[in-house]
């Protein structure tokens, strides 16, 4: 009985860890799969939200009480100030319309499923050893760090590309959760955001948006260094 | 709780916020002059010091002399910008504000180098890894020109992508040890780490190791994933260049070698050899013929660090107390003699007016010293005697030459083209007739003087102290 | 240590070399003119010291705790690096006494504080015993007499033949650095530095023996990073460009003593590290040889340039020394030593000739460049009026370098052609074969020197000035005159007493080919040269060259005692055609012109082309003859085109979008995973 | 070995035999020539006069020729003489033959050439470079071709002395063998070409574009020009006497010989010498000269004969000594 006791609380805890991540693998699909930059940036909030989740149940249930602080951080600001903040952004840039695909859905969804079972074999075969814990929790990582990567170069515009290193540092997030114990998560989590924000800034002050994936080559040789035609080119 | 270890982080970071609240710019350049030498002067007591290990500090004899030669740099590339600046802000390309910025930023980003170099815990060292990647982000980016934003703009992107990758790699090994030292901070102690490496989880290091080289590779300028660094010394301050080219790329190279200890260390783990010597030749052959088109003299040495830098990985790839010792000298060779050049190339783009190379022509007839200097630098840095390239050279070929002679050609033809490059810009640069406006600069030739004897020296003769610390570096890295 | 002192005096020369250095580098520069006088000084000691060790066959060894580490810095003075010394000093020091004549105008930052440490180089890299030493002081020579090359940078022309050699410097070290490489013994490949680095010394290079695959390797290696310092063909293409662009002191340097240093490496390599040499090794030598001397001709005999018709004849003579080379090595891998040991005797007596008159050609050009300011034949000639002394001695060398009897290139010739004789003891085919080819070759490249240098002495000294710069010339500084006669004396000495330079070099050849010429013991008289016995063959050139003065002396005595002595100076008679301007004399390309013709199939690509106006245009007609290096072309231009090429293709990588950088990482990381899952 | 004083006496002897006979032999061939073509011809010793009326004769010098112009003529002369000394012609024990090889020999030639070409370009006429580079041309095609034939000779007699070689022709069997009768050829060939013969050239013209010997010292007069004639007398018995040496050497008196040696030697010697000149006469008349361009291959396939004559020595197992 007491074994019994003992054990549900882990299955449960393995369960609801895992349906968690497995949440925010099937978002980083959607994330993949959207087009419509509103609906990027709704699926990832959805993404922030799942990971705030799992994070906090992962310091419920290994009592990590300092755990807590970097859901909150997640949720508060990945799930609701940033994307409100892309929100704005695409309106000011006037980039709501646009379907900003480099590579067209079908493949980009191939391709994340390949990425996907890469994730799963290699983390699969590597840690037999490793409570099943880390190991659910860190191939399913793994895949929405991949999945995240692929995002960033299947979509053109600044904002998705924001958005996609989001849900690679969400993947890092949960990895770093997921591995018990680790020190300085916290911290990591803070500095990331950092980062975030400087990116974010960076899209906001310096409208990247064009400057970020242009084919034009009048424009290249305005600004890339190493052209034929240029003047001084400090 | 050893005092002068911490000093060299502290030194920087408090000057740092004192060189913040210096108005003058003046002030700020001496300020940071003498900051810079503080911290050298710390560091040289290292020399005396036994090797200190603590939960998050560490100082063996890998590490020392990087420290040494980090803070050293960093002290002879303040004097330089000192002699820079002001030239800057007479042409009016920096506002007094920026610059105060700059000289912060400055320290700072020494401060996070020498976190990075002397850190025991590896989420300290990531943590120093990225401080410095970000704050030099904003530094490239400081002219604000279009050239300049894109490229930081670039050197952003890919370079907090590398910092993720390298942080997922960080969980991996933390993983890895967590199964061996337990939970918490044990498993993320370097020396911890590698006291007890054979018994790790191969698999997990393996992994986490290919994470760690594509994630510290991109900060070292591996092709392909090189992409940031050429257009981040091209367009930022040419002070920021010298600490990319002599500094930053070091500190991740070192970061690379830590974990290559660690999995060199497991018998089971996979050989990083291959995986090194794959990417440093593929890095060594791609920079050579890229610099072939460069129009840009400072792009066109960015790309000559990544030859090197290939170079070094290769050296490491092949392993062995030979090829070990040629590759940690090599890298000193390399920041000292690079760093030379981009003192004297920043003069000369001063004094030309352009960063062309079309537009630097007869420099030996306009500027005799910055000839001079450039000259001695670029010779230097391909390799060529009297000066210490040369012998790390020889070392690195002859020792592979000795186990895979084929791999050694591959090397010796990269070398070669990289020459060949080189030295056609170098004579166009000299010689013929002077084209364009030139101005008088007052360059303070003591930097890339005090660099170049260094090396020259070192071509000539290695102290039997710097050879057995060497020595005992080379072991440790297997 | 009192045995030491040659190395002493060397080390004390090599610091006067360093001295001279520091000292142009400081003084300002009018002054100098300072740095000649401290070479000749060293250069004289170091003479001293190599005739020294030449006489008493000893070596000297000395280990400075400098270079590799745990290794150092290892020195070695034995007879061939005292040969091979002697060489280079003797070229310094008549170069450096032409040097003291310089005008205080071209004295200038750009040459002088790297003529000394070129010599120092050059003197190091003969006394170098460790690979890292010989390689460091041979980059050492190359980027000094790279600087000098291209002192006078404001020429287009100039930077890229320093260019190109530098390039090519580069690359023989190299091939140089992979032939030690190959040769070093693995003490310690896997081992610790100090065994690894240790195999590196000379010593462990000796005691290394090698496999015929390795040691085919690194011959291969060796011949190409000394042939292209030498000017072997086809990797002489740099040669005829670079060695005239130097100020002319510096040309002789390069031309006369620079290339010696390349044959020193290669005599250094087969004969002393590489072990006991195996018949076909001679294979490349001989052949290379052979085309390079005939080779270098047909270029020589057709260029305007007098420095560059120098380089090549330059190139020429190397061929000689290497067929000479190769004879040695097949004669004593097949055991005919003492045809190895005239062999080898011809190699070295050759690039001591040859190191006399080139050096001297080389400064009677810099003298006409000097007192003309033209390199071109076709706006000299006549000179010999105004420089009658620069022209007697120009053609003392011209006659020399014809190798015609009594002077010096003909001592070595006729050793050549003594060791080619005993081909017949052949036991292969191949080299049966090819004996009798070296000779046709070497006969023929005598007869086209004759031929080149005819043309070169006739255009230039004789004849009516064909310029006003000509026309006005005047004879240079007494010191350059007699740095020019010094080196005059000493080709016709050397040819006089061929016996005696034999003799002298015996131990040396006791060293290289195990014996010496056994026949010179008892000739007719101790002058007397003998290749193998005196039944076999002799060539006595005092008494020849006493027999011709005599019998000239007399003949005009008679002739003057029977004729009246009568003397008169008219126009010349040309054939009823007196006072044509002297444009219409033979210039140097109709004088080539005939050879031209008959050479044609040979000289490949040279074209002549003639543009004649039609009857009634007044314009003049016009004739050019252009030819083409073909190792130029196929060796040196096509690999620069495709290298650029591809720098073309590679260059799309420096104008990709940020999202395509961010693939390519994604891939590399990809790539290696994927590689994870399938290793693991 | 011989007594030196016999062997001086040799030396002494032949030196002045060959300066003696050599118009005499230039001027048998001018008279058969003169004859075949039906012509009374000079006298056979109008060379004789020539040459000592010239040398009476004032020299007129070109305004700029220069002191090597002046000198010249006496060089070439003696270099010529000095050749001509060391080939034996009716007595093999020479004083000096130790001084010098076939090899010195081949050299002397050259030098004389090459001064005599040098001398050519001096006054800077158009004629005389014409003159000098096609002998140059020639010579370098003619130099190697009887280097090879001298060096063919001397490796079946296993030396380059050419008193040695005449002893070992004359002690060997009479027997035809290929190398030699190829080296034979390349070895007229060569004379031919080397003396400015028909075909290669006309001693007689002065047909300018023609000409090669006569462009060169065409400037000469007096004294000067005598020297170049009879040194050219000389080069043509000195090649005479090679062939013969080389080929024919029966009746050469041994090294230390009696008188009636000697004198059979001197008479066979002076035969062969008039043999020679009549035959050289014949051939001038039976062939005509060909263009200068011409004379390359006429002297290539001389080289090429010479070097299959040296090759099939070398390859040929009966020289292996």
């Amino acid at each position: 009985m007491t074994l019994a006791l003992d054990v549900a609380p882990v299955m449960v805890a393995y369960d609801v860890a895992h349906f968690l991540a497995g949440m925010m693998l099937v978002a980083s699909f959607m994330l993949l799969y959207q087009d419509r930059i509103f609906a990027v940036l709704n699926t990832f909030a959805a993404q922030a939200m799942l990971l705030a989740l799992a994070v906090a149940w992962q310091g419920y249930v290994h009592h990590h009480p300092d755990l807590f602080i970097t859901a909150a951080m997640a949720f508060g600001l990945k799930g609701i100030v940033i994307p409100l903040a892309l929100n704005r952004m695409v309106v000011r840039l006037g980039i709501h319309r646009d379907v900003d695909q480099a590579v067209n859905v079908a493949s980009s969804m191939f391709l994340g499923l390949g990425l996907t079972s890469l994730a799963l074999l290699l983390v699969l075969k590597v840690t037999p050893g490793a409570s099943s814990f880390t190991r659910e929790g860190l191939a399913l990582a793994l895949a929405v760090i991949l999945l995240g990567f692929l995002m960033m170069i299947t979509r053109r515009n600044a904002v998705t590309q924001i958005v996609g290193f989001m849900s690679i540092e969400n993947g890092l997030i949960l990895a770093a959760t997921g591995a018990r114990g680790m020190p300085l998560v916290v911290e990591v989590s803070v500095a990331f955001s950092v980062l975030i924000a400087l990116f974010v800034f960076a899209v906001f002050v310096f409208r990247i948006r064009e400057r970020f994936d242009s084919v034009e080559i009048e424009y290249l040789d305005r600004v890339r260094g190493d052209r034929r035609v240029q003047g001084d080119g400090r | 709780m050893n005092v002068s270890v911490w000093a060299i982080a502290v030194i920087p970071i408090a000057a740092g916020i004192l060189l913040a609240l210096i108005p003058s710019y003046r002030v700020g350049a001496i300020g940071n002059v003498l900051a810079s030498g503080l911290t050298f002067a710390t560091s040289l007591s290292f020399l005396a010091m036994p090797p200190v290990v603590e939960d998050y500090v560490i100082l063996d004899s890998l590490n020392t002399f990087f420290v040494v030669l980090n803070t050293l740099v960093g002290f002879t590339t303040s004097a330089f910008s000192a002699s820079y600046i002001g030239h800057e802000i007479e042409t009016g390309r920096l506002t007094p504000l920026f610059v105060r910025f700059y000289h912060a930023m400055f320290q700072a980003m020494m401060a996070a180098m020498n976190i990075a170099l002397l850190a025991n815990n590896i989420g300290v060292m990531w943590v120093g890894l990225e401080l410095a990647t970000l704050i030099t982000v904003v530094m490239v980016g400081i002219y604000r020109t279009p050239n300049a934003l894109e490229a930081a703009w670039k050197y952003f992107i890919l370079g907090i992508v590398g910092i993720s990758l390298a942080f997922f790699g960080t969980i991996l090994v933390y993983l890895a040890g967590q199964g061996v030292l337990g939970e918490g901070l044990p498993a993320m102690t370097w020396s911890k780490l590698l006291a007890s490496a054979p018994k790790l989880d191969a698999a997990l290091l393996n992994l986490a190791f290919i994470f760690l080289l594509v994630g510290y590779g991109t900060k070292v300028g591996l092709a392909p994933l090189h992409a940031w660094l050429p257009d981040a010394h091209a367009e930022g301050p040419t002070p920021i260049s010298a600490v990319l080219s002599g500094l930053l790329l070091n500190v991740a190279l070192f970061a690379l070698l830590r974990f290559k200890m660690l999995i060199a260390a497991h018998p089971g783990a996979l050989k990083p050899g291959p995986i090194m010597i794959t990417i440093g030749l593929l890095s060594l052959i791609f920079a050579a013929f890229m610099l072939y088109q460069r129009r840009d003299i400072k792009r066109l040495f960015a790309y000559s660090s990544i030859e090197h830098m290939g170079l070094i990985t290769f050296a490491f790839g092949m392993g062995g107390p030979l090829a070990n010792f040629a590759g940690l000298l090599h890298m000193v060779m390399h920041s000292l003699t690079k760093s030379a050049i981009f003192f004297a190339v920043g003069h000369v783009a001063q004094a030309k007016g352009t960063q062309q190379l079309s537009g630097i022509r007869g420099l030996s007839v306009t500027n005799p010293g910055l000839a001079v200097g450039l000259a001695f630098g670029v010779i230097a840095i391909s390799g060529l005697p009297p000066f210490g390239a040369f012998m790390s050279e020889f070392l690195i070929l002859s020792s592979t030459f000795a186990r895979e002679p084929l791999l050694a050609l591959a090397a010796a033809f990269g070398l070669l083209v990289a020459l060949g490059a080189l030295l056609l810009r170098l004579q166009n640069i000299l010689f013929g007739a002077p084209t364009g406006p030139h101005h008088k600069v007052s360059a303070s030739s003591l930097p890339w003087m005090v660099h170049l004897s260094l090396v020259l020296v070192a071509g000539l003769y290695l102290p039997a102290a710097v050879i057995a610390w060497f020595q005992k570096a080379a072991e440790l890295l297997g | 240590m009192s045995m030491e002192w040659p190395l002493f005096i060397l080390a004390a020369a090599l610091a006067v070399y360093a001295g001279a250095v520091l000292l142009a580098v400081s003084l300002p520069r009018p002054a100098l003119g300072a740095v000649y006088p401290l070479c000749i000084l060293a250069a004289l000691a170091a003479c001293a010291a190599d005739i020294w060790v030449l006489a008493g066959q000893g070596a000297f060894q000395a280990t400075l705790p400098l270079g590799l580490p745990t290794v150092g810095l290892r020195f070695r003075l034995d007879s061939l690096s005292a040969f091979f010394g002697l060489i280079v000093n003797l070229g310094i020091a008549t170069s450096s006494l032409y040097g003291t004549g310089i005008g205080r105008a071209e004295l200038s930052k750009r040459i002088e504080p790297f003529y000394p440490a070129f010599c120092a180089a050059m003197n190091l890299v003969l006394l170098a015993d460790d690979a890292f030493g010989f390689l460091f002081f041979w980059e050492l020579m190359s980027l000094s007499s790279w600087a000098l090359v291209v002192s006078n940078h404001e020429d287009e022309e100039n930077r890229k033949a320093a260019y190109v050699y530098l390039i090519m410097a580069a690359m023989g070290t190299t091939a140089l650095l992979f032939a030690f490489g190959g040769m070093a013994s693995p003490a310690g490949a896997a081992g610790g530095l100090a065994g690894q680095a240790g195999g590196y010394a000379f010593d462990a290079i000796r005691d290394h023996k090698l496999t015929p695959l390795v040691s085919g390797l690194v011959l291969v290696a060796a011949l190409f990073g000394t042939g292209s310092k030498a000017g072997l063909m086809p990797l002489h293409a740099w040669l005829p460009l670079a060695h005239p662009a130097a100020p002319s002191h510096v040309s002789a340097l390069m031309s006369g003593v620079m290339t010696k240093v390349a044959i020193y490496g290669i005599i250094r390599i087969v004969f002393d590290l590489l072990g006991t040499p195996a018949w076909w090794w001679s294979l490349p030598f001989i052949i290379l040889g052979a085309a390079t001397a005939v080779g270098g001709l047909l270029y020589a005999v057709q260029d305007r340039d007098l420095k560059r018709v120098l380089a090549y004849s330059t190139i020429e003579n190397i061929g000689i020394v290497f067929a000479g080379l190769g004879l040695a090595i097949a004669f004593k891998a097949t055991g005919i030593v003492n045809a190895a040991a005239v062999a080898m005797a011809a190699a070295l007596l050759h690039s001591l000739n040859h190191s006399w008159f080139k050096s001297l050609l080389f400064l009677g050009a810099g003298a006409v460049l000097h007192a003309t300011g033209r390199r071109d034949m076709e706006s000299l000639g006549g000179l010999i009026h105004h420089m009658p002394q620069t022209a007697f001695y120009w053609l003392v060398g011209a006659l020399s370098i014809s190798a015609l009897p009594p002077l010096n290139g003909f001592v070595s010739e006729w050793l050549l052609f003594q060791a080619v004789l005993a081909g017949p003891g052949f036991p292969e085919p191949i080299l049966r074969f090819l004996s009798p080819v070296v000779a046709a070759m070497l006969a023929l490249a005598a007869g086209l020197a004759a031929a080149c240098f005819v043309r070169a002495f006739g255009t230039v000294f004789l004849g009516r000035p064909r310029s006003t710069e000509a026309a006005e010339a005047h004879e240079v500084p007494a010191v350059q005159r007699a740095a020019m006669g010094i080196l005059a004396v000493l080709c016709i000495l050397g040819g006089l007493f061929g016996g005696f330079s034999a003799w002298a070099i015996g131990p040396l050849l006791k060293t290289l080919a195990g014996t010496e010429l056994a026949g010179l013991a008892n000739g007719p008289t101790r002058l007397s040269l003998i290749a193998f016995t005196q039944g076999r063959s002799i060539y006595d050139a005092p008494t020849i060259a006493l027999f011709v003065a005599l019998s000239a002396i007399a003949t005009m005595l008679v002739v003057h005692f029977i004729s009246n002595r009568g003397t008169r100076r008219s126009p010349a008679w040309d054939c009823g055609f007196p006072d044509a301007s002297p444009a219409t004399q033979y210039s140097a390309s109709s004088f080539s012109q005939p050879l031209r013709r008959v050479y044609r199939g040979i000289v490949l690509g040279s074209v002549e082309v003639l543009e004649m106006p039609p009857p009634g245009d007044l314009r003049p007609g016009r004739f050019a003859v252009r030819y083409r290096d073909h190792a130029w072309r196929n060796l040196y231009r096509r690999p620069a085109v495709a290298l650029l090429f591809l720098a073309g293709r590679f260059n799309a990588f420096q104008f990709l979008t940020i999202r395509r950088y961010l693939v390519l990482m994604f891939s590399t990381l990809i790539a290696l995973l994927i590689i994870m899952a399938v290793w693991m | 070995m011989a007594s030196p004083i016999q062997s001086f006496m040799a030396q002494g002897a032949q030196m002045f035999l060959v300066l003696l006979v050599a118009p005499a032999v230039a001027g048998i061939t001018r008279k058969v020539k003169a004859r075949l073509t039906r012509r009374q011809g000079p006298p056979v010793v109008q060379c004789y006069r020539d040459l000592l009326k010239l040398i009476r004769k004032d020299s007129v010098l070109a305004g700029n020729a220069s002191w090597f112009f002046r000198t010249a003529p006496y060089l070439i002369f003696a270099f010529t003489w000095v050749a001509a000394a060391l080939v034996p012609t009716f007595a093999s024990g020479l004083m000096f033959n130790w001084a010098a090889d076939v090899v010195a020999l081949i050299a002397l030639i050259g030098a004389a050439r090459a001064l005599l070409a040098l001398a050519a370009m001096d006054v800077g006429t158009s004629f005389g470079g014409i003159g000098s580079s096609r002998e140059m041309m020639i010579a370098s095609l003619a130099e190697p071709a009887s280097m090879l034939v001298m060096l063919t000779v001397a490796l079946a007699a296993g030396t380059t002395r050419l008193p040695e070689v005449a002893q070992f022709l004359i002690s060997q069997p009479l027997e035809i063998r290929v190398s030699f009768a190829l080296a034979f050829v390349a070895l007229v060939m060569v004379a031919i070409a080397e003396n400015a013969r028909i075909p290669v050239d006309n001693p007689a013209t002065h047909l300018e574009l023609t000409m090669v010997h006569e462009a060169m010292v065409l400037e000469y007069s007096g004294r000067h020009l005598a020297m170049i004639e009879a040194a050219s007398y000389l080069k043509l018995v000195l090649y005479f006497s090679l062939v013969i040496c080389l080929f024919v050497p029966f009746g050469m008196a041994p090294l230390h010989g009696e008188p009636i040696a000697w004198a059979i030697g001197l008479a066979a010697y002076l035969t062969k010498l008039t043999l020679a000149a009549m035959a050289l006469g014949v051939w001038e008349v039976s062939i005509a000269k060909m263009r200068v361009f011409r004379v390359s291959e006429f002297l290539g396939s001389a080289f090429i004969f010479s070097f299959l004559a040296i090759l099939l020595a070398f390859l040929s197992r009966e020289v292996l000594r």
